[in-house]
């Protein structure tokens, strides 16, 4: 019998009271919505630390999600690699199939509290509205998804799923036609059903309280990968490796590590085609301090603050921002980040459906392949997780055209 | 006390309501936004707010969007449109012109710069929707201190205790979102505008612009008399749009806006 | 922390000795395969209450699989309904989106045992295709997966995921290019290649050690039933639902549950356009016994005995014949059987997504269907659990053209 | 004695090796199956299997594959079947002819009736090739006490044990399966075969005929050398397919039959 989940959800010290990772962060939002984060921000401050509450979201991690997933042991991969020994927490195999659940869960769960039945959301690769749209169906509440153009062709299965699921897809068609107009395009829609409307976001980024809410949803990730390490290993890994889009997974994983020194945490963003601007989508590499969708964080951005075009093999990752925490655990230097191309993730994608009979998500891949690179470098002795944040079936179009 | 609030002292005085328009720099070209500043100025506009463009305008409308991407396409910069601020005010000195814009074109210029920069170009004040009052620290004092004003805004869903805040903060005028949306011309407003504004007039001392969907001079008569003015962006940039050149679009902008002043009284 | 998982293989009073199920089952192979199958099944016998196979086994469904996976309350659905309170068995929660993984880890744990390094397979919807690329790939073994014509095509996703995890897929062009003719393919390469071959079936279908070594691996899905439902009701669920291909989610499902007179038991087949042959798969309805693959069993057949072309939406249910135990399950009167149309299995697919967020695979919409016309006509005191056997991913694209 | 038996008693007391061909029953066309075995006969075949078609051929290859789906499609029934081999045997009654298919289509019919039929058309024995030893219960007495005989299968890989078992459980010959494979000509013959037959020699009582895979006059000298003859399928039906008409099959199929046997010697 699996035992209940109760998530304990952490107070930090970050962010402080107005919303600020140091200077990142923030709500630069305009003022309709303020009452809107700031009801959430009550909401959310007053469930944080309630039991029932918590009780409630363990019951659905555990009996509809399926959580605690398991922290596989990658034999063959660590092997084939020759250094550190390779641990996989296994997030694919959530409900839907990827880490995004999670947040959602709580999210949705803290609008069934606050009254809210409409539902909206926006989604790049299609797993965050996927997992919206499914959570609303569980819930029976009306879902709205806003999905860039061009990435409701690229991940037209998610389409499908979400529209099963009674979800509405909006093709959104302005600026590039991707994640970033996906998101302007829901809070155009919450600012004018900002009375009724819940905006479910995806990553650690937008207006305070989103960016520590989500990370908090997500940190059931990293509490339950420090667990299951301890079982197996009697003690902490040396190093972990997440991939970061907006950030959610990488946050959720790193959460209850960040105050063990000792590990050190790799945050792998795309670096899609080249190190050239409009050719990537590693924010935190190239980037540098901006304000939009609601945070002041490291953004893709002309000289005149304009937001750049960016580009990514995996949909996920096409953000030209990032989580406001994330530039600050870089600032900070706790946090290592380091970017990988389109096509090492894809041998990165490879490699471990190879070795190890996991096909993971495009998003992921980057993280794989930057793990490997650096179990190489590591002793035998030490070890290694990979948050595994997804399963790759939903890239499988994708995949095909680029072998 | 700055240019703005001595300006809507005088229109008081005079008993005058206050239109202001909402123009994007460089839309539809780069060549347009002085002859079309000047044709706003002539057909009776009090006030301008010159929009500089941003690749994300999130509160902004698809017509505001379009117009956007535009000016973005046509090369237009923060300096160029201080330049044309500048410009503007040389000609215009009575009319108060504001820079309006999202907080990340700023932001990259430097606060300081763009405040000592706004300063010397003699522009007004500045609207900044995505920074309300709580992130306005970096730039609140600077912009006073240099004798302009920030503009906040009050929304239909504004609670009491936070008009105070945004009365406390604000100066120059506060901008009425007329309804709860995106900026575009509407047919019509929510009936639930007319109680708004009296709440904002009774609980704010300052003057009382409305903004958002106003289309028509009919709608512009209506919302001017629950506050100071009014402020139009969209139904202007609309009658831009679809206007074959530049003259034929000064002519209809001229008419236009000439109807709203005269329906204002 | 999750508890290991040591599934306690129970040895059943079916079958004899000699393979049978009463008249069913058997070894109906051609004399090459004879040394084969007795090897299996010795090595099989060996193992099955070795307690370190078993551990190995409960460590890999643990570790890697993701077991045990949830029994969740469908609350919408029961609302929706009206009657019986219905429980999912999320199978689709697995490691590869189905039960047929249970099955393919406790072969090829034992195809290690023996030394064998090449492994066969056969698939129809791809999902035992997967299964068993994947473990093959997690135990660095050759994998071969032979796979109707047809079938390659209606089910690409699943070709693309078998290939990325480096395991040949070869198409089926003879006979009605479907999940048989990929049978009879793998067995002409297993009579071909007997020595170094293992030959793992991907239901309780086959000659005998298959039926029963089948059953006992995927009775995970019944032990875990039964306690979890214990758990959450304090008592056995009144009735238990599933779809029956060749009837290994079915089986191991109801295995655990046979002895307990007071449980239902339904199984539900594909019944395709019509009840006329060759529009539908549902052997147990329309069928009668034959032999076929080495087993005797209902089949779908002419007078002549001839094997009918069979139909049904779902790839995974396009099979001619069934595993003989349930043909002594049904005429015992211990299980009944019944059937589904395509239609009705759409209807089922999409008022599972929507009530509770979970897109089942076309093959298990079957049972969604047939559970709730059962659980309208039960009472609330009453429970009914529904073996959901896998997700409805790979299922998009049919769905999509018939919606 | 079954008449198989006394057959290669026979055959052993002139020194003979024995011919026997398989044809698919119903192909290319029902109306070619009488000819067409005539013609096995006169080219020197000295014993004939003749194949009943099954939907799922799983033990043999393309080429029988292809016939059997022909033979289907031609219609081809178990009772037609009976029928020809009950001419066969009044036209050539000291040919031994065999009826040979896989289990479904007999057990569908009835094993008693299948039996009974069997015998009253004169029919020789049985090759069942799914229904090893094992499985044989519901149908070997019967056969036996027919006058008839149900041949077993001896593959490389039959253990010495099991090897008793099928000498024990079978009557009339012993079929020895010359490769693990399914059936199909092949241009050679794995090296290990012939210890493989010695074995067999060595180990059981009854006539040795090779089967699977002999496509040359060559090869099936050889193999006949290693037991009492040979068995030949697929070949002859390749020559078949590969004709345009039947007097055309006839004759191709004549002159091979007549070198396989003439290489026999
Ligand atoms: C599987 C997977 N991993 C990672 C990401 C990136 O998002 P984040 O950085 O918020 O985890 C996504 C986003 O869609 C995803 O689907
Ligand atoms: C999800 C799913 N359910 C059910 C089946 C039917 O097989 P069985 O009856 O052996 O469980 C399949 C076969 O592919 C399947 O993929």
């Amino acid at each position: 019998m699996k035992t209940q989940l109760i998530p304990a959800i952490k107070a930090t010290q970050y962010p402080d009271k107005s919303g600020k990772f140091g200077p990142f962060g923030g709500k630069f939002v305009p003022e309709i919505l303020i009452p809107a984060i700031t009801e959430l921000e009550d909401a959310y401050l007053s469930v944080r630390e309630d039991p029932e509450f918590l009780r409630e979201f363990g019951y659905y991690l555990s009996e509809y999600v399926g959580r605690p997933n398991s922290l596989t042991f990658a034999d063959r991969l660590t092997e084939k690699i020759g250094g550190a020994k390779i641990y996989l927490k296994r997030e694919d195999l959530n409900h839907t199939g990827a880490h995004k659940i999670n947040n959602v869960l709580g999210q949705l769960l803290l609008a069934r509290r606050m009254g809210k039945k409409r539902i909206i959301a926006e989604t790049g690769a299609g797993q965050h509205g996927v997992a919206t749209a499914t959570v609303a169906a569980k819930f029976g509440m009306d879902c709205i998804v806003y999905m860039g153009e061009e990435d409701t062709v690229r991940q037209r299965l998610n389409v499908s799923r979400m529209q099963l699921m009674n979800a509405e897809v909006r093709a959104v068609k302005t600026g590039s036609r991707t994640l970033k107009d996906a998101i302007n395009e829901a809070i155009r829609d919450w600012v004018t059903h900002v009375e009724d409307t819940f905006y479910c976001i995806g990553s650690v980024v937008g207006p305070h309280p989103y960016p520590m809410m989500v990370r908090d949803f997500q940190s059931v990730i990293g509490q339950e990968t420090l667990s299951q390490h301890m079982e197996a290993e009697g003690r902490l890994p040396e190093a972990i490796v997440a991939c970061v889009g907006g950030g959610s997974n990488a946050m959720g994983m790193f959460a209850p590590f960040v105050e063990h020194q000792a590990v050190a945490l790799y945050g792998v963003e795309a670096g899609g085609r080249s190190g050239k601007i409009g050719d990537h989508a590693a924010t935190l590499t190239y980037g540098e301090p901006g304000i939009l969708h609601g945070m002041l964080t490291y953004l893709l951005q002309s000289e005149a603050g304009q937001v750049s075009d960016v580009h990514s093999i995996s949909a996920g990752l096409d953000y030209p921002g990032v989580g406001p925490e994330h530039s600050q655990l870089k600032d900070s230097g706790r946090v290592t980040y380091g970017s990988v191309t389109d096509r090492e993730a894809l041998e990165g994608l490879k490699l471990l459906s190879a070795t190890e009979g996991i096909i993971p998500a495009l998003e992921t891949a980057h993280a794989v392949y930057y793990a490997c690179e650096l179990a190489r470098k590591m002793s035998r002795e030490e070890s290694l997780v990979i948050c595994l944040s997804g399963r790759g079936d939903k890239d499988m179009e994708t995949v095909e055209k680029h072998l | 006390m700055s240019f703005i609030r001595q300006f809507f002292g005088n229109m008081r005085k005079a008993n005058q309501k206050v239109l202001s328009i909402y123009l994007p720099a460089g839309y539809p070209t780069s060549e347009a936004t002085l002859p079309l500043l000047d044709t706003l100025v002539e057909a009776g506009a009090d006030m301008i707010e010159l929009g500089i463009p941003f690749s994300d305008p999130l509160a902004d409308g698809p017509t505001i969007q379009r117009a956007s991407q535009q000016a973005i396409a046509n090369g237009t910069t923060l300096l160029q449109s201080l330049n044309f601020l500048r410009l503007f005010r040389t000609k215009h000195p009575q009319v108060p012109a504001l820079l309006m814009g999202y907080a990340n074109p700023f932001f990259r210029f430097g606060w300081d710069r763009l405040v000592d920069m706004a300063a010397a170009a003699d522009v007004s004040g500045f609207i900044i929707p995505d920074l309300p009052p709580e992130e306005c620290e970096p730039i609140l004092s600077r912009i006073h201190s240099s004798g302009m004003d920030l503009i906040f805004l009050a929304t239909p869903n504004t609670p009491p205790e936070r008009l105070r805040l945004i009365n406390a903060k604000g100066r120059g005028f506060l901008y009425a979102v007329s309804l709860t949306g995106v900026t575009g011309a509407r047919k019509n407003l929510p009936p639930e505008t007319k109680a708004f504004l009296q709440r904002l007039r009774r609980e704010s001392s300052h003057p009382i612009m409305v903004g958002f969907g106003i289309s028509t001079p009919q709608l512009a008569a209506q919302m001017a008399k629950e506050g100071n003015g009014v402020i139009i962006g969209s139904a202007v940039i609309d009658l831009i749009e679809n206007s074959p050149d530049l003259p034929a679009a000064r002519k209809t902008v001229f008419e236009f806006v000439s109807q709203v002043k005269k329906a204002m009284g």
